[in-house]
């Protein structure tokens, strides 16, 4: 609960420090904010069992390592992009949408009742939807925004309605209370129509096929640091939501859910690395592996009552970290050389800034699944699972469309080490420079910590 | 009796005036179609004893949301017939979408007789405001407070987004 | 005693090694000192083992290193001393070293002397490999470093592309052989469980198991192997074309001894042969068929050493003959009495190339018999030996093999006549036309002409006694009885061979001998009368008319076909696959997978064309597509 | 027992509601007018506030009523910030057709 | 111990090298190599004299996922291991006559990938065998992508990589399907073999298939191979061997490992196809390899036909098939590493290596000669060369699978010797011409490489039976589980 405070209060504290002119102030007050969180979690561990105000949230393990996760997340996203709203006047609006957002997170992650779930979703989407938007000259990031905008509300509604039938089939909006009516009552037509409406909500704002045509469009519009965000912060939450949901209140439901589940990760996998083995564009590449990702958590969903949520965890955490990294360094590349972000634009990195060029070869090896970077052991876990529960065949697909994404990741690598003449540097601050080490040792040093996942 | 001639009553109305909303032309018109079908909801709140939250509903959408609307419509000056250009094709597939999805959710609805309802105590008196600020500030004091942040955040991306940048 | 057996190709190897990798300064002299020393002391080891076999010693093996392990598997470098092995052995480093002296002087010019010299050695240590490896495996050793020394040695010249497509086709012919042997070796493996003779044979008669199929397979396979190394149709080719090799080379590798490992072979797996009715008929006519190809060939061939070739190849068929019809201690006579005068005629060819100063071309000699007395005594010796005139070695082993033929097959006994008649007629055109006449060279040629020096004669020498007195060992019963020495060779091999049964009395015996030799005479009356008498020369290439005889001059263009139905055909094969298969079906395949991602994308493409509406309408269509399972 | 109405049983309700959902669904289908659509979404939010009501009269708890109310709220923050996207596009596109929204595709 | 300090002692020095970076790199990796092998050879007799304390290493990793850090040295791990000991102190000497950028990036990749391969061979647990089988993939990507010939091989490189990874994804896939058959959930060898075992016969031929896809297109065989002749031609000489001599024998040594033990039933019911790939593939290889001009890609066809028989005669299952696919492994392996010296000599005294341009070298080279030469008759499988042993045996047991197999699988006898000796002939013989000329002598470096290469080929050849003898025990213990 004090996590939530502390996060709610820090949006509202960087909207106030800016009012009274304390500018300076701001990116220590969120460093300070977010450590707070992750102490405060640290400190919960294995404490807090038990749901505040009303069955409202659930701060056990499960919430508090999320939070722990998508805390460190946004803290590091917020020292690596600081150079990025430099030029915005109101950055400091950002920042707080940022806040905000993380709220809504956090709720996501500990929510109990269905009402903090819509809440919840609302808090993250809302400034999501701005900030993609926040380029404003741009056409681009205005048809982003209003792309995302519009389309999440449409999901909302989807997913309200089914809410709704939910209500109307079990009388509650709490989790538990729902799933012993599930359990109970059996499940009706109605029943199934509402969790059939909330998995399209879910699946919208996790971009699963066919709900995520939305994605690549938002992802590509979107500015990049807030890309980044939307890919490791938004989906995170969203499949920390997501998990919940149907390993508590729907786990009755499973059985049922699983084929539509594995349908929906296989059209997914083909769609997502399909298009993304054609484009051009590696920033719309990167979103389109972000949406095959999805389609591995999805698999972890829908395996719900049967894996361990560490293995979700450890999937967001680990894509989170290849994701923010391919991210910032595209933004760097690409500010570098008035916003190209084609091949071309890579070519050359090892020579212009070789740190960059090493992180990011280690994330792309990452999210394309290569020992000994954590990315493997992450699909490993996830088609481990899969295979447990007979679903040769998304296995299969899984397995094909990683090649796919092998062979899309290395174009990206194979444009960073051929030599161009005369390249410049590309200059990055000392703290980013120490961030990229950083996270490029986390990816390697997750994979040889992957026992500690169930 | 009278309950019953009044629910086809402002059913009709809704359906009738959500259609004109999305058919009509006039973006002004829409608007206004789209408030006649808000009130028809009101009544069936009404109706449904839920009269807080029919008197919530007409402030909000009436007079909140659909005035926001409108102003935008006027401010950005769209009261006039915009051309919008569709195939048939989409066309027709729109209605075609729109019909199998009304008629697959009526299906859906239907099937009531699966549902086991065990009704809570109170049942009359759920709508006043009474209940409902017991509710509200007792079990829902967290949504709604955090509400209040989802409203913060808002608030501050529409004003980021409406301010002009000076550079 | 037998444990000195490890010593015999450890001699040559040494030898080899030492000339290879010391030899850079040293003088010539010196060189063939070590290596015909090499040999020699080899030779004398070779008799005292021989010895002990003759005086009834046991075969045993002589274990030397560990080789192969692979479970059952088990094979180890170790030596066999039996009679055959030792038979071999004995006249292996006997010849060997008679020619290694003769190349003393032969090579004493060529800059590769050293070379020359130290590929011999290594050549006769891969052919003392060859007989006395205790196992098919082993053997395959030898007979597979006897093909390599064979291929270094015919592209000695490597300068000359001529001699290095020679060599290879030699080398690739072989192959083709050794892969059936191998096969052969893989049938009696999968058998029997082993691929020691002693296992086989000796001992245990493993060899029982072999039935059926796999009996006829097995010994089908190793006379492929045969085939190649002993030139049998069709794999015969190679040897004429070996000719490009140095003289002695062919003397040693292409006329005495590797050639007849298949011969040796064969006799080593007499106890499979024999139990095999149709591998036996197989290598019976194979072997008359080549023994009649390489004879007619021969008739018309004017390069002296293409005769000599032919002639070769024509001889082996006649020992394939034997063995064919069971008569594995007579095939190894032949192989014996062969190699000793086949080494004198080639190395008196030598002899004449060497004076003729690299003139092959038997159009352009003649007359030399006053030039080379030495050589041509000798040669006429050999010549005599090999047409089958008694009492010189030829005739003894021929006759028998002919005899035999009669006993078992009239037909083959026809046509063995045939070739015995052929070759009586072909040597001594070849004898007439070199040595009787004028000499039809050149004045340079002429001027230049003399006696090969003492290292090279005295060789030659030797081995004409050896061709007169080597066919002793092998007396036929109606003569050898007189001497009280019938059969000598038989009844020593008869431990490690199965003998023939095979009881002619004397008088048909006789009969048999007088008719062969009347058959050779009248032959040798025949070229007498053509190429002395009436002075008749050989035909220049174009004016050849009669298609018989171009035919034969072109070896039957087999060649030509080989070339038409495989060579070119693997080469335009190669060439299709690397332009069109591999690039088009194989690799195509791969693109093909690789472009189904982008044949999904290209559909993707249609929804996600940008449009918000294709976007509501694919949520709203997944919707329904959800919600109509519930329906 | 699903009466909530004298002669009105939850069914009825239900397909009110479904009907105006439907229709704000084909409307977003039908219109390229980003209002307009925008208005259908808040139609449909209101089929599902309509869905709510009724089924809270149906168990008779507040709970349901709560969570209007709290659609509400969000509705409203949601039509705060999307018109002013809206703006903001209008400002640089001068239409308010989503049709020319296609910078972004494939 | 000693397995993990193999194992650890490349990786350690590779970390060394990037971070002290400079001249003295080579140097390093060479010494680091030296010691590798001194500590191979140590095992090597640890192993012979039956000490096995040091050899095998077991600590829980995953303890909840049943992964163990296992590592043992038995005699099938070690003639693998003493291959890549052996050879690679030569490649990283053959690269000391180049100027490398980044030397120190570069040694260190060659160092990484000898540790990570080593990993591999060691690994008794499958799960850490898939690890490093894929790890190795990471350096010799960017071997070839950084230090490279040829324009396009940025697109070759990516061919490469995604096709062997795309096959190994399948073996994971059946690995994990055996692994879920373990009780308790164990990756160990052991374990797997039981669980597999255990499985159906068409469960067995599926899993069988995975796991021959991944080892296919690595090995490579019929007709996963296209990747191979072009990245073997874009890689740098030390890759090209890296990939040649080593790499790919990780993939054979899966088969032994792996399938053998592990699907036996699969493999007799439904395996045939693979042999039968396996064997086109020898003829496949021998007759590209006839139509190649250029002497790498030769090789590299060579490569196709030789490891093709390989898998045949592993995947026939029987101990002479094994023990064969073992000792080739090696023979291979050294004489890979020769012939892309060789290949190396005339690229970069030529400039070139089209054979068809060559000829007349023989001429005052009669050293080189001499060593090229025994080169190719090892390639060719003469007896007393270490090529010899290892076809033969092959053979054996292939003919004991099918012997028509046998038949055509030993076509590569004799169109072996076709394609070698073409190019030998067009290369080296011939009368002297400018080629022979523009052919500087021999270096020390070449004359230190080639010379050890060909002692060990006949070394190998004359006696092999200390290697044999190592694995012999090691192969027919794991046959033995199979009945």
């Amino acid at each position: 609960m004090k996590e939530l405070i502390i996060t709610s209060l820090l949006g509202i504290s960087i909207l106030a420090l800016d009012i009274v002119k304390l500018r300076k102030a701001i990116l220590p007050v969120i460093i300070l904010g977010l450590l707070g969180t992750i102490t405060s979690c640290i400190l919960d561990w294995g404490h807090n069992e038990n749901p505040f105000n009303n069955n409202m949230l659930l701060f056990d393990n499960y919430a508090l390592g999320f939070i722990v996760i998508l805390s460190a997340v946004t803290l590091v996203w917020f020292l690596i992009s600081t150079d990025h709203f430099s030029g915005s006047e109101s950055r400091t609006d950002l920042y707080a949408l940022v806040a905000f957002s993380f709220a809504g997170a956090m709720i996501l992650a500990a929510y109990t009742n269905m009402v903090m779930l819509f809440l919840g979703i609302e808090i993250l989407s809302i400034p999501m939807y701005v900030l993609a938007a926040s380029n404003k000259k741009e056409l681009i990031s205005n048809e982003s925004g209003f792309k995302y905008f519009f389309l999440g509300a449409l999901a909302s509604s989807i997913l309200l309605f089914g809410i709704a039938l939910i209500y109307g089939a079990t009388g509650s909006f709490d989790l538990p209370t729902i799933a012993t009516a599930i359990t109970t009552n059996g499940s009706g037509t109605i029943l199934t129509a509402g969790l059939l409406m909330i998995i399209v909500g879910f699946a919208f704002k996790v971009s699963i096929a066919p709900f995520h045509f939305w994605a690549p469009d938002v992802y590509q519009g979107a500015p990049t640091m807030v890309t980044a965000l939307m890919s490791t912060l938004v989906k995170g939450a969203a499949f920390a939501a997501m998990f919940k949901l149907f390993a508590t209140a729907f786990a009755p439901t499973l059985d049922f859910t699983q084929t539509i589940f594995v349908v929906m990760s296989i059209i997914t996998l083909l769609a997502s690395n399909a298009m993304a083995s054609i484009q051009a564009n590696t920033k719309r590449l990167l979103a389109y592996s972000s949406v095959s990702h999805a389609a591995f958590m999805l698999a972890a969903v829908m395996l719900a009552n049967t894996i361990s949520p560490s293995v979700l965890m450890y999937y967001v955490l680990v894509y989170s970290v290849s994701s923010i990294v391919t991210f910032a360094t595209l933004y760097h590349i690409s500010k570098a050389q008035n916003g190209a972000e084609g091949f071309d634009a890579f070519k050359g990195l090892v020579k212009r800034n070789p740190i960059l060029a090493g992180a990011m070869t280690l994330a792309l090896l990452s999210m394309a699944g290569i020992p000994p970077l954590s990315g493997f052991m992450a699909k490993y876990f996830i088609i481990g699972a899969v295979i447990q529960a007979d679903q040769i065949w998304l296995a299969v697909i899984m397995i094909l469309s990683s090649a796919i994404g092998i062979y899309y990741y290395l174009k990206i690598i194979m444009a960073m080490f051929t030599p161009i003449e005369n390249a410049g540097r590309i200059v990055i601050t000392d703290l980013q420079r120490i961030l990229f080490i950083i996270l490029s040792i986390a990816m390697v040093a997750l994979f040889f910590v992957a026992a500690f996942v169930k | 009796m009278l309950t019953e001639y009044a629910f086809w009553f402002l059913s009709f109305l809704a359906v009738f005036s959500a259609l004109t909303m999305v058919v009509t032309k006039n973006p002004v018109y829409s608007v206004l179609s789209l408030i006649l079908t808000f009130f028809a909801i009101a009544g069936h709140y009404f109706l449904m004893n839920a009269q807080f939250l029919a008197a919530v509903h007409i402030i909000v959408y009436a007079g909140a949301i659909m005035v926001l609307f409108l102003y935008v419509i006027m401010m950005l000056n769209l009261n006039k017939f915009e051309d919008e250009k569709k195939s048939l094709f989409m066309n027709s597939l729109s209605v075609i979408a729109g019909c199998i999805l009304g008629f697959v959710l009526l299906a859906v609805v239907k099937r009531t007789d699966e549902l086991t309802i065990v009704a809570k105590a109170s049942s009359a008196e759920v709508g006043l405001v009474e209940n409902l600020g017991n509710a509200l500030y007792k079990d829902y004091l967290l949504p709604f407070e955090m509400a209040s942040v989802l409203f913060l955040a808002a608030m501050v991306g529409a004003v980021y987004l409406s301010k002009k940048e000076m550079v | 005693m037998e444990k000195l057996v490890s010593l015999i190709p450890l001699f040559p190897l040494v030898g080899f090694l030492y000339i290879t990798f010391f030899g850079k300064g040293l003088s010539k002299n010196l060189i063939g000192g070590i290596g015909s020393g090499a040999i020699f002391l080899s030779f004398i080891v070779s008799i005292a083992v021989f010895t002990t076999q003759l005086h009834g010693g046991n075969p045993t093996t002589v274990k030397v290193l560990d080789w192969i392990t692979a479970g059952t598997f088990d094979i180890d470098i170790a030596f066999i001393v039996d009679p055959l092995s030792t038979i071999y052995l004995l006249f292996i480093t006997g010849v060997g070293f008679l020619i290694h002296v003769y190349s003393i002087g032969y090579m004493h010019d060529d800059e590769g002397f050293n070379r020359f010299i130290a590929y011999l050695n290594f050549f006769v240590f891969f052919m003392l490999i060859l007989v006395l490896g205790d196992s098919y495996v082993t053997m395959f050793v030898g007979w597979e470093g006897v093909g390599l020394c064979s291929f270094m040695l015919i592209g000695f010249w490597y300068k000359d592309m001529k001699n290095n497509d020679a060599a290879k086709k030699a080398f690739i012919i072989n192959r083709i052989g050794d892969l059936g042997l191998i096969i052969g070796m893989c049938i009696i493996f999968f058998q029997t469980g082993s691929l020691k003779y002693d296992e086989l044979y000796i001992s245990g008669s493993e060899a029982s198991s072999l039935q059926g199929w796999h009996l006829h397979a097995a010994a089908i396979f190793l006379f492929i192997g045969a085939m190649g190394k002993s030139a049998q149709i069709p794999l015969h080719t190679w040897l004429p074309d070996a000719m490009a090799g140095p003289t002695p080379v062919s003397a040693l590798i292409h006329a005495a001894t590797m050639v007849t490992a298949g011969i040796y072979m064969v006799a080593r797996s007499s106890d499979l042969f024999s139990a095999s009715d149709i591998a036996s008929d197989v290598v019976t006519y194979v072997g008359i068929l080549t023994a009649i190809l390489g004879a007619t060939i021969a008739l018309t061939q004017n390069d002296i050493k293409k005769v000599l070739a032919y002639s070769t190849v024509s001889q082996l068929g006649l020992m394939f003959v034997a063995l064919g019809l069971g008569a594995y201690s007579i095939a190894v006579f032949h192989v014996i009495t062969h190699a000793f005068f086949k080494a004198l005629l080639f190395l008196g060819s030598g002899s004449v190339i060497h004076g003729m100063g690299g003139e092959q071309d038997i159009r352009r000699m003649g007359g030399l018999k006053k030039y080379m007395p030495t050589t041509h005594i000798t040669f006429l010796i050999g010549t005599i030996a090999i047409a089958g005139i008694p009492p010189l070695a030829g005739f003894f082993s021929k006759d028998q093999i002919i005899a035999v033929a009669f006993e078992n097959n009239i037909l083959i006994f026809v046509l063995a006549s045939l070739v015995s008649a052929l070759t009586a007629f072909y040597m001594f055109r070849l004898y007439y036309l070199t040595f009787h006449g004028k000499f039809r060279g050149t004045h340079d040629q002429e001027h230049h002409l003399h006696e090969s020096p003492k290292v090279m004669t005295i060789p030659l020498v030797v081995l004409a006694g050896l061709s007169i007195v080597g066919g002793f060992i092998g007396f036929p019963h109606a003569v050898g009885h007189s001497v009280h020495f019938p059969h000598w060779l038989d009844h020593f091999l008869e431990k490690t061979v199965v003998m023939p049964f095979m009881e002619a009395d004397v008088a048909t015996e006789s009969i048999l001998m007088i008719v062969a030799t009347v058959i050779a005479l009248v032959s040798t009356y025949f070229a007498y009368n053509m190429y002395k008498k009436n002075e008749e020369l050989a035909l220049e290439d174009d004016e050849i008319e009669s298609s018989t005889h171009l035919t034969l001059v072109n070896k039957y263009y087999i060649d030509e076909l080989y070339d038409k139905i495989i060579r070119k055909p693997v080469d335009q094969l190669s060439a299709f696959i690397g332009k069109f298969i591999e690039p088009n079906v194989v690799d195509g395949l791969v693109k093909q997978v690789s472009a189904i991602p982008q044949g999904i994308g290209a559909a993707t493409k249609l929804v996600q064309n940008g449009k918000m509406v294709m976007y509501i309408l694919a949520m709203i269509i997944g919707l329904i597509v959800l919600l109509i399972t519930l329906i | 027992m699903m009466e909530i109405l004298p002669n009105v049983t939850i069914n009825h309700y239900l397909m009110l509601s479904v009907a105006l959902f439907t229709i704000g669904a084909f409307g977003i289908l039908f219109r390229r007018n980003a209002i307009i659509m925008f208005m259908c979404v808040e139609l449909m939010l209101n089929a599902v506030n309509l869905t709510l009501v009724a089924f809270s009269k149906l168990w008779g708890g507040t709970d349901a009523q709560v969570f209007v109310f709290f659609i509400m709220v969000v509705a409203a923050a949601e039509v705060a910030v999307g018109l002013a996207i809206l703006m903001m596009l209008y400002r640089n596109m001068h239409t308010t057709s989503t049709d020319v929204l296609d910078k972004l595709k494939w | 111990m000693l397995t993990i300090a193999l194992i650890a002692l490349p990786i350690l020095l590779a970390t060394v090298i990037f971070i002290l970076g400079g001249k003295a790199a080579k140097n390093i990796a060479l010494g680091g190599s030296l010691v590798q092998l001194a500590l191979t050879i140590f095992a090597a007799i640890q192993l012979h004299q039956g000490q096995t304390a040091l050899l095998n290493f077991n600590q829980v990793w995953m303890g909840s996922l049943g992964i163990n850090l296992a590592f043992s040295l038995d005699g099938i791990s070690i003639v693998l291991a003493l291959l890549s000991a052996v050879v690679s102190p030569l490649i990283i000497y053959s690269t000391f006559n180049k100027t490398l950028k980044n030397a120190s990036v570069f040694y260190g990749l060659i160092l990484l990938m000898l540790g990570s391969m080593m990993g591999a061979f060691l690994a008794a647990d499958a799960f850490i065998f898939y690890i490093f089988y894929e790890i190795a993939l990471i350096p010799i990507y960017f071997l070839i992508l950084i230090w490279g010939q040829g324009e396009d091989r940025a697109k070759v490189t990516l061919k490469f990589f995604v096709y062997t990874i795309f096959g190994s994804l399948f073996m994971l896939i059946s690995l994990l399907y055996v692994y879920q058959h373990t009780t308790p959930r164990s990756f160990a060898f052991d374990a797997m073999y039981q669980a597999g075992q255990a499985l159906s016969v068409v469960e067995q031929g599926l899993v069988f298939a995975g796991i021959f896809i991944a080892f296919a297109v690595k090995m490579p065989v019929f007709p996963f191979h296209t990747w191979q002749p072009s990245t073997y031609q874009a890689a740098p000489t030390a890759g090209t061997m890296l990939l040649a001599a080593i790499m790919l024998k990780m993939a054979t040594y899966g088969l032994i490992r792996l399938v053998l033990p592990m699907v036996p039933d699969g493999l007799t019911e439904y395996g045939s196809w693979a042999i039968g790939l396996s064997v086109i593939g020898i003829v496949y290889g021998s007759l590209m390899a006839i139509a190649q001009k250029n002497f790498k890609l030769l090789i590299a066809y060579s490569s196709i036909a030789h490891v093709g028989l390989i898998s045949a005669g592993i995947l026939s299952g029987n101990i002479q098939g094994v023990q064969g696919g073992l000792f080739e492994m090696l023979s291979h392996g050294i004489l890979a590493v020769a012939m892309f010296y060789v290949y190396d000599m005339f690229e970069s005294r030529l400039g070139h290596d089209d054979i068809n341009k060559m000829g007349g070298v023989r001429d005052g080279h009669a050293t080189f000669a001499f060593l090229y030469f025994a080169l190719v008759m090892g390639s060719v499988a003469l007896p007393f060369t270490s090529g010899f042993v290892g076809e033969f045996l092959l053979l054996i047991g292939l003919y004991q699978a099918n012997g028509w197999y046998a038949l055509f699988g030993g076509l590569t006898v004799v169109l072996g010797a076709v394609y070698m000796l073409r190019a030998f002939q067009k290369m080296m013989l011939g009368p002297a011409s400018a080629v022979t000329t523009a052919f500087s002598p021999m270096t020390k470096q070449d004359k230190i490489i080639l010379i050890v290469l060909v002692a060990l080929v006949a070394i190998l050849g004359v006696y092999p039976d200390p290697i044999m003898k190592m694995s012999n025990t090691a192969v027919e213990s794991i046959l033995a589980t199979i009945r």
